[in-house]
């Protein structure tokens, strides 16, 4: 990842390559960090009190990560499209289904309605930093989804465990009832809530045991 | 030109620190600049590319606008503070229940804990017809889509409308009615505080906004009077679905009482109008009065005298209706 | 134009037309206080006082009363109330606009309904009781009148025109310039009052043009679509629009020379309802209106002849 | 021994992927150069594009080309959907798409492009363009026959029967008759007849249908989000008319489909022909907002429905008329509709009358039970006032209608392999303790009232003749191939159960091949239908059956006998009896050697054409089992899940709580019982927001959708459900498949949308609302006693 923490975006100026060196797993490469939804946004006056400049750090999962943000762009583009971090996913972009919860110093909020310039200064956490940095060991709120079987098409599972995370953190000892409105931010299509609030009871469980 | 959504236009972003600063840069920017608490109603706009302000001034920076403290009577609230801090905050939750109850029904977890009394309260509505940038007279434009004969008015409004029926979309704005809060509005000049009944104005008077908020102005704080701690509260909120839905209709309310008599009550239907409505009818009503079904089922019809439904929205009118009466069935 | 009309993209990304803009609201303000004191400067610098001191009273003073009723009192009461109604729906419909704001709309179709009633009332009565056309007329003679009126007007040097008969020229003119501004701006305030709520109707915001997107299919077959939806609404509100600053100017216009000292007496006339014989003389030819067949109302206190001595009205600017 | 694995619990292989973040959805991929495209939407219901003005836009920084209709393939004289569009025929479609460096250039130069239509006549409502002079949805007609488009109205008689609340007689597209009906009614003790509308509603998959592609080497690479994949290579080949080995398609993940993106979708030739024209790989990052309209809804109907029963409740003719909202490209749901009306209440005698009439909202296809979800959804309350009326009891009343093994059913008089409906009825009330809840049905408590229902619903659940392809390899694991998609039905691990079980083997001894056409995938069919698990635990358990006679044929021929006398466990092939012993990988490497048919150079004749280029590729990777699905059958393979729920309804809200539900189904063999209960529960889920929640709303006037977002198109969330739900099957193999199991995706949909129409109308006290969803509005208007706004009409709300 060394190479795609300095990301350069100030200008992006038309280049036609005519050959294609191939696809790029997602973390697996530095060149995909340049790809974004925008490029032409205004470079903040800088004398005027509270402009933010573009050039950012961000501490997400653990790491300080340099990085080219413009003033409109959300935590979700910037992690996905600059960061590489494609496990959080966009479902609906409007802060409706969850899909993009990530935890911002803690607290689980979601990625696509967050401006990027408003958590320097925090620590974010994705799913990609919920294992183990070291060991690669599984979070209990993982383990608890892999010991319960969770998600079908799992294109919700980032988003919920994320708000897994934060509603175990919070309250390890929660009913049913007050599971479901701690995960009641997220949606899943495949309808497995079912499944999921076994999930999260079990993870409150691991950490309770913890 | 050619309409296309889900982009958020390119926009000058300011994140001050200090309130000063910020009433400087909306005062330097005008009607280009755009107030940014939360963002979850101004994402929306700039997703759409409706709304395209110049300059964007981020309010999450600034200590001075989050934070609940004990006033001498009452509490005052940063308009800043998170939905979520109002929820757990231990004196919302004992002496003004109503208030966390409100703050509660708001959208979801994620929207809470990002989501600010503030922002709140000052939301735009969610007519579907406004939203989808039609140019409707809220939007500067010369008619009301929704209002037309065969149009789509499910959850528009039954009173309080002048040409717009757009409904005043928020969770938290009648229980701050109910419990007479305060708006502290600062201008680039001046400061004035607004009682919250007179914070939201409805289309008669101006129809292009819900709130008394103009370019240059900033809601810093929302103070909460002591005068109805502790009262009997009721909230209740109709929606389609359990998260993330606005109110159908929705009912705050306060009541002083002995015992289950009502001596004196603030009572504040949301979802019905372009801002929350105030009952005086039923205050007058109930207050003084020793509470039966009787007492409550008239006060239900009393609340809806005067209102009009538009095609599909009749059901709001019993709804409403219900509502106040199982609020005031409530002291009983 | 695009300054003046404004443009907004319908559902369906067509530009359409949605009415005047605010800049019309402040070109109109702009004249009005442009002549008024244009029209003040220019009046002091003729010198035109004076002129009309010239005026005297000519003809007969025999049979003609002290005093001459001009206005009864059922067109007062018309004027007034119309008047009453004519200013609240301006102050409604533009003091908002400049940023006094109000619950507006309510005031201004009451308003605009006792206006409606009031003409009602006024043009039954000058049919009935009334030489209605003696207020509108416009046939050759009187522009040949009106011509000749200006020219004086405009150089002292150009011969005194004829006296006008009740209704001079200028006041036909205004009379029916405010007809035609007013029955735009009523017929088409009606039909935007259909798109609000009243109490008279259901109201429907597409109306009165139910831009129908696509109204199916005509008797041939063809599909019937209007060309371009709200535009016809659009329109209406251009009407309603530039009626309601032609009406900032004619109000304005009209206020003015009610206060003006020259004028004053026409003002007196419209409060009191008469006025005397020396003005009477000095302005109309009694040939055109006549007033000693029983217009008197009422005498003259002593109601001696000797005593009119024809005076010119007092200036006091 | 190998351990079991039919009817386990298995943590599905792709599962720590999914909950990491490492598994790769379409919209996950980056390639080199990657440029974004955006699509310019139709901001009509029906229009003709007169005049495109580009220039502006091409001149914009970052901009490289717009593509347009012309260049995408058009579909001739009949309705079908291309791509992109000179005629839009629904508000939302798209018209051409601007590629460009960044997303946000592509869409600043997408609305500097100067675009002129046409409007054209358009129609939401089937009903309005059956009036007599009613709009039609295409300009040649409304509906579609014999090739060409003709006009169909029904006369002012007609709607005059509609109005007064009959069943109209106008022309209709298909009609059958089973019995006789006339004599059947006159024979009945109880008629009700009932207008029904049932809504529209959107897929909404959590994953929009985002996709990327780009050229190299003058192949294709696609990567998409599909439920099929195997099928998509070829579909992608077929749009684009090229060698369908030429496509290497990327499938790896599907963030849901439910019946929207069967194989692939159409947009996705947008970024394979615009990388084509530009030279490099476009990304087409769907929005939510363009998956509304681009994303496939659920067909409306509006029904007339007149049920007769005997003093017994038998249900004895059946007479049911349905309008299809079918969107401007069609779809067949009301078809299947009137199947499984005669399916589950068996009435001997009935007629089925259906027309599809073309609409101008978003294209209309297949939803999870498509037609059997809705039927039962509209018909469950006319059978609890049946009940009702009659003085029986639900169940009762099910049971005595519910079909046996020996069923016929529809206008060909279809049978089916296996029926355990009235087991599934059973059972479920057995664990719903659905005779102990009848005291609780209409019971008041303040302002709650309390309702109780069931909802049967059958549903196709399999086909036949598929293939299998699998490698043992030298490093001793078999390697199944699957040309599934992998939208979290796990079937890619599930019907791959089957095999391992043949060859004895541990799970973990399996390595499963899938989401990469490069890497060889067998003739598979489309994940769509509920078929997957009965035909690919059938093409698995055959190319299972082949691989395992291979390796005792390898045995035989390396340690001598023949081979009866080996058999096989844990990755070993033995003699019976002990003695000699090759493992699995051995017995890769020996049929390497041997080549011929044990390592694919010999194919067997009877696969499919599109399985042999994969068993080419893998030939001489080690020992090959291949076969086509012969097993045969007769009959449709159908599965069912009778549902339960208990809901309280607030008469001051109109609120609807679902309290309880149970759910059992009968698919046969159960293969894995936790990705079952997620698919029957995660199914009656969607079944919860059909029925309480979810729709369309459009205007009239301007024939454009609002529901548009989550939060108006309003998909169940987790507090809309109940907090504990039961689950269970009924276990019982179908006797015509060699694994007995059946599939499960779709049944679920209709058993929890049925059984909550039927609860709240107990809980109503038999009222009938015939309109879903059963919103608060509506429930308190009825209540209320209001006059209701609407009729017929769709799309209200």
């Amino acid at each position: 990842m060394g190479e795609a923490e300095s990301i350069g975006l100030l200008e992006t100026k038309y280049s036609r390559r005519n050959f294609i060196k191939g696809v790029i797993a997602v973390g697996a490469t530095a060149s995909s960090a340049g790809y974004f939804i925008g490029g032409s946004g205004l470079l903040g006056a800088q004398s005027v009190p509270g402009a933010a400049e573009r050039l950012i750090t961000l501490n997400v999962n653990g790491q300080q990560r340099r990085v080219d943000v413009l003033p409109n762009e959300t935590l979700a583009m910037t992690l996905r499209y600059r960061l590489n971090l494609t496990g959080t996913k966009l479902g609906c972009d409007r802060a409706e289904c969850g899909a993009c919860t990530v935890l911002i110093d803690g607290v689980n909020r979601y990625g696509c309605s967050t401006l990027t310039h408003q958590v320097r200064g925090s620590s974010v956490t994705t799913i990609e930093g919920l294992e183990n940095p070291d060991t690669g060991e599984l979070s209990l709120v993982q383990q608890a989804v892999i010991d319960e079987g969770g998600f079908q098409c799992a294109f919700c599972a980032p988003g919920f465990i994320m708000s897994m995370t934060a509603m175990v953190n919070e309250n390890p000892n929660p009913t049913r009832a007050e599971a479901a409105h701690a995960l009641s931010g997220n949606l899943c299509r495949c309808g497995d809530y079912h499944k999921i609030l076994n999930c999260a009871m079990r993870a409150a469980e691991l950490a309770r045991s913890v | 030109m050619a309409i296309i959504r889900d982009m958020i236009p390119a926009f000058e972003l300011f994140q001050p620190t200090t309130v000063e600063d910020a009433l400087v840069l909306l005062a330097e920017h005008g009607q280009g600049a755009w107030v940014l608490a939360g963002g979850l109603d101004s994402y929306d706009w700039f997703k759409d590319r409706i709304k395209r302000p110049e300059a964007v001034i981020d309010l999450g920076g600034i200590d001075e606008l989050t934070g609940i403290s004990d006033a001498q009577d009452g509490l005052e609230i940063g308009a800043m503070t998170t939905l979520t801090e109002i929820v757990r905050h231990e004196r919302v939750r004992s002496e003004y229940t109503l208030l966390a109850d409100a703050a509660e029904h708001v959208a979801t977890p994620q929207i809470r804990n990002q989501g600010t009394l503030g922002g709140n309260i000052s939301q735009d509505t969610r007519c579907w017809y406004y939203r989808s940038g039609w140019p409707c007279y809220r939007a500067g434009g010369n008619t009301c889509y929704a209002a037309a004969p065969q149009a789509m008015n499910r959850e528009h409004a039954i009173m309080g409308t002048s040409r717009c029926v757009a409904v005043s979309p928020s969770d938290t704005a009648h229980a701050l009615v109910a419990l007479d809060a305060k708006m502290i509005v600062r201008g680039r000049r001046s400061s004035n505080v607004y009682d919250a009944e007179d914070f939201f104005i409805g289309p008669a008077t101006d129809i292009t906004r819900m709130t008394v908020l103009e370019s240059g102005d900033l809601l810093t704080q929302i103070n909460i009077p002591g005068e109805w701690a502790n009262a009997h509260f009721y909230y209740e909120k109709v929606r389609d679905r359990g998260s993330w839905d606005f109110q159908l209709v929705s009912v705050a309310a306060a009541f002083k009482t002995s015992g289950n008599t009502i001596d004196d009550a603030r009572i504040v239907v949301n979802g019905v109008a372009p801002f929350p409505v105030r009952l005086d009818a039923v205050e007058r009503l109930v207050r003084g009065t020793s509470v039966d079904e009787a007492v409550a089922i008239e006060a239900g019809e009393i609340a809806i005298q005067g209102s009009h439904a538009l095609k599909y929205n009749e059901y709001k009118q019993p709804m409403m209706s219900n509502l106040v009466r199982r609020a005031v069935r409530s002291v009983a | 134009m695009g300054r003046w009309l404004d443009f907004e993209s319908n559902p369906w990304g067509q530009e359409v037309l949605q009415g005047v803009s605010l800049d019309l609201m402040y070109l109109a303000i702009g004249l009005a206080v442009l002549f008024t004191l244009g029209h003040w400067f220019w009046y002091r610098r003729r010198g035109f006082s004076k002129q009309e001191e010239v005026a005297e009273a000519q003809g007969s003073v025999a049979g003609i009363p002290e005093r001459i009723v001009r206005h009864t009192l059922a067109s007062r009461i018309f004027h007034w109330s119309m008047a009453a109604s004519m200013l609240v729906l301006l102050v409604t419909a533009f003091v908002p606009l400049l940023g006094l704001e109000f619950a507006w709309v309510t005031i201004h179709w009451i308003a605009g309904a006792v206006l409606i009633l009031t003409i009602v009332y006024h043009v039954i009565h000058s049919i009935g009781w009334q030489d209605f056309w003696s207020m509108m007329s416009m046939g050759a003679k009187d522009v040949r009148e009106g011509i000749s009126h200006f020219r004086h007007v405009l150089s002292p040097k150009a011969p005194t025109p004829e006296k006008p008969g009740k209704y001079p020229f200028d006041h036909r003119m205004y009379h029916n310039g405010i007809v035609v501004v007013s029955l735009a701006a009523i017929v088409t305030g009606v039909l935007m009052t259909l798109r609000i709520e009243t109490p008279f109707w259901e109201p429907n915001t597409y109306y009165p043009f139910v831009d129908q997107a696509v109204s199916g299919y005509s008797e041939l077959g063809e599909p019937v679509i209007s060309l371009t939806p709200g535009a016809t609404t659009g329109l209406m509100f251009v009407i309603h629009g530039i009626a309601g600053v032609s009406l900032i100017l004619m109000v304005t216009a009209h206020i003015y020379f009610a206060i003006r000292p020259d004028k004053r007496w026409f003002t007196w006339s419209m409060i009191r309802g008469w006025i005397d014989r020396e003005h009477y003389l000095a302005h109309f030819d009694p040939d055109k209106w006549s007033v000693s067949d029983g217009s008197v109302q009422e005498q003259a206190p002593g109601g001696a002849i000797a005593d009119s001595v024809v005076s010119a009205p007092r200036v006091d600017d | 021994m190998a351990e079991k694995i039919i009817g386990t619990d298995i943590v599905p292989q792709d599962l720590v992927a999914k909950i990491t973040g490492r598994a790769r959805y379409a919209e996950d991929f980056r390639a080199d150069g990657m440029v974004f495209t955006k699509l310019l939407l139709s901001p009509m219901p029906h229009a003709r594009v007169r005049n495109v003005d580009a220039r502006r836009a091409l001149t914009m920084p970052g901009v490289f080309d717009i593509l347009r209709a012309d260049e995408v393939r058009q579909v001739e004289g009949r309705p079908g959907e291309a791509s992109l569009t000179d005629e839009p025929m629904y508000e939302g479609q798209p018209i051409l798409a601007i590629a460009a460096e960044t997303e946000e250039q592509a869409a600043s130069a997408i609305e500097a492009i100067e675009i002129d239509f046409e409007p054209l006549p358009f129609v939401l409502d089937p009903l309005d363009s059956l009036r007599p002079n009613g709009p039609n949805a295409y300009t040649g007609g409304n509906v579609f026959a014999g090739g060409e488009f003709s006009e169909l109205k029904w006369t002012d008689a007609d709607f005059a029967e509609i109005d007064a609340g009959r069943m109209p007689n106008g022309e209709a597209t298909v009609e059958w008759t089973k019995g006789d009906i006339d004599a059947a009614f006159s024979e009945s003790d109880l008629i009700l007849e009932e207008s029904i509308v049932h809504q529209s509603l959107t897929h909404h998959p959590m994953e929009p249908r985002s996709t990327m592609m780009y050229w190299e080497n003058g192949k294709l690479h696609a990567f998409v989000s599909t439920q099929s994949a195997q099928r998509t290579k070829y579909a992608l080949a077929g749009t684009l008319n090229i060698d369908p080995e030429d496509v290497v398609l990327v499938a790896e993940y599907c963030g849901g489909g439910f019946g929207s993106k069967i194989s692939g979708n159409t947009h996705m030739e947008v970024p394979a022909v615009f990388s084509r024209k530009i030279g490099r790989p476009v990304m087409l990052r769907v929005t939510r907002y363009e998956e509304n309209y681009i994303g496939r809804a659920r067909p409306g109907f509006q029904s007339w429905l007149k049920m007769g029963f005997k003093a017994d409740g038998t249900c004895n003719a059946i007479d049911l008329y349905i309008v299809q909202e079918s969107g401007p490209y069609g779809a067949g749901d009301f078809n299947t509709a009137g199947m499984i009306a005669d399916l589950v209440y068996t009435p001997q005698n009935m007629r089925f009358r259906g027309i599809a009439m073309y609409t101008n909202t978003p294209p209309k296809a297949a939803q999870r039970g498509p037609g059997g979800a809705q039927i039962v959804i509209m018909m469950e309350p006319i059978l609890e006032k049946a009940a009702r009326e009659l003085g029986l009891d639900r169940l009762e009343v099910h049971l005595k209608n519910a079909p046996d093994a020996d069923v016929e059913f529809g206008p060909r008089n279809s049978t089916l392999t296996s029926v355990h409906a009235k087991e599934a009825l059973e059972k479920g009330a057995e664990i719903f303790d659905w005779a102990g809840k009848q005291a609780l049905s209409g019971r008041r408590e303040g302002t709650k009232r309390t309702g109780i229902g069931i909802g049967l619903s059958p549903y196709t659940a399999g086909s036949r003749g598929y293939d299998g392809l699998m490698v043992i390899r030298p490093d001793g694991k078999l390697y199944i191939h699957q040309g599934l998609g992998n939208l979290g039905t796990h079937s890619i691990m599930d019907t791959a159960r089957p095999a391992a079980e043949l060859l004895s083997l541990n799970w973990d001894q399996v390595e499963l091949v899938w989401g990469d056409s490069s890497r060889g995938m067998p003739r598979s069919s489309v994940q769509a239908g509920s078929q997957t698990t009965h035909a690919h635990s059938r093409a698995n358990h055959a190319a299972g059956m082949d691989a395992r006679a291979k390796i005792l044929e390898v045995a035989a021929r390396t340690l001598g006998g023949s081979p009866n006398n080996y058999d096989m466990d844990n990755g070993r092939v033995f003699r019976r009896g002990g003695g000699a012993s090759m493992t699995f990988a051995q017995v890769a490497e020996r049929a390497i050697e041997l080549g011929g048919k044990y390592d694919g150079h010999e194919l067997p004749d009877d696969i499919h054409a599109t399985t042999v280029p994969a068993a080419n590729m893998l030939a001489g990777e080690g020992l090959m089992g291949v076969a086509r699905d012969n097993y045969g059958g007769r009959g449709g393979v159908y599965s069912w899940v009778a549902g339960f729920a208990m809901v309280e309804l607030d008469e001051e809200t109109g609120r609807v709580d679902i309290k309880e539900y149970v759910a059992v189904t009968d698919c046969g063999t159960v293969l894995h019982p936790r990705s079952l209960s997620a698919q029957v529960l995660g199914g009656s889920v969607q079944g919860m927001g059909q029925a309480m929640t979810q729709r369309w709303v459009f205007d009239p006037k301007w024939g454009v959708p609002f529901a548009n977002r989550l939060y108006t198109a309003r998909p169940p969330g987790i507090l809309d459900v109940p907090l504990d739900m039961k689950v269970d099957a009924v276990g019982i193999a179908d006797p015509q498949t060699p694994v007995g199991a059946k599939g499960i995706g779709e049944p679920p949909v209709g058993a929890g949308g049925a059984a909550l129409t039927s609860a709240v109308a107990d809980a109503m006290g038999g009222l009938c609302l015939c309109r879903t969803p059963l919103t608060p509005d509506i429930i308190l208007s009825a209540l209320e006693g209001l006059e209701p706004p609407f009729t017929l009409e769709q799309h209200i709300g």
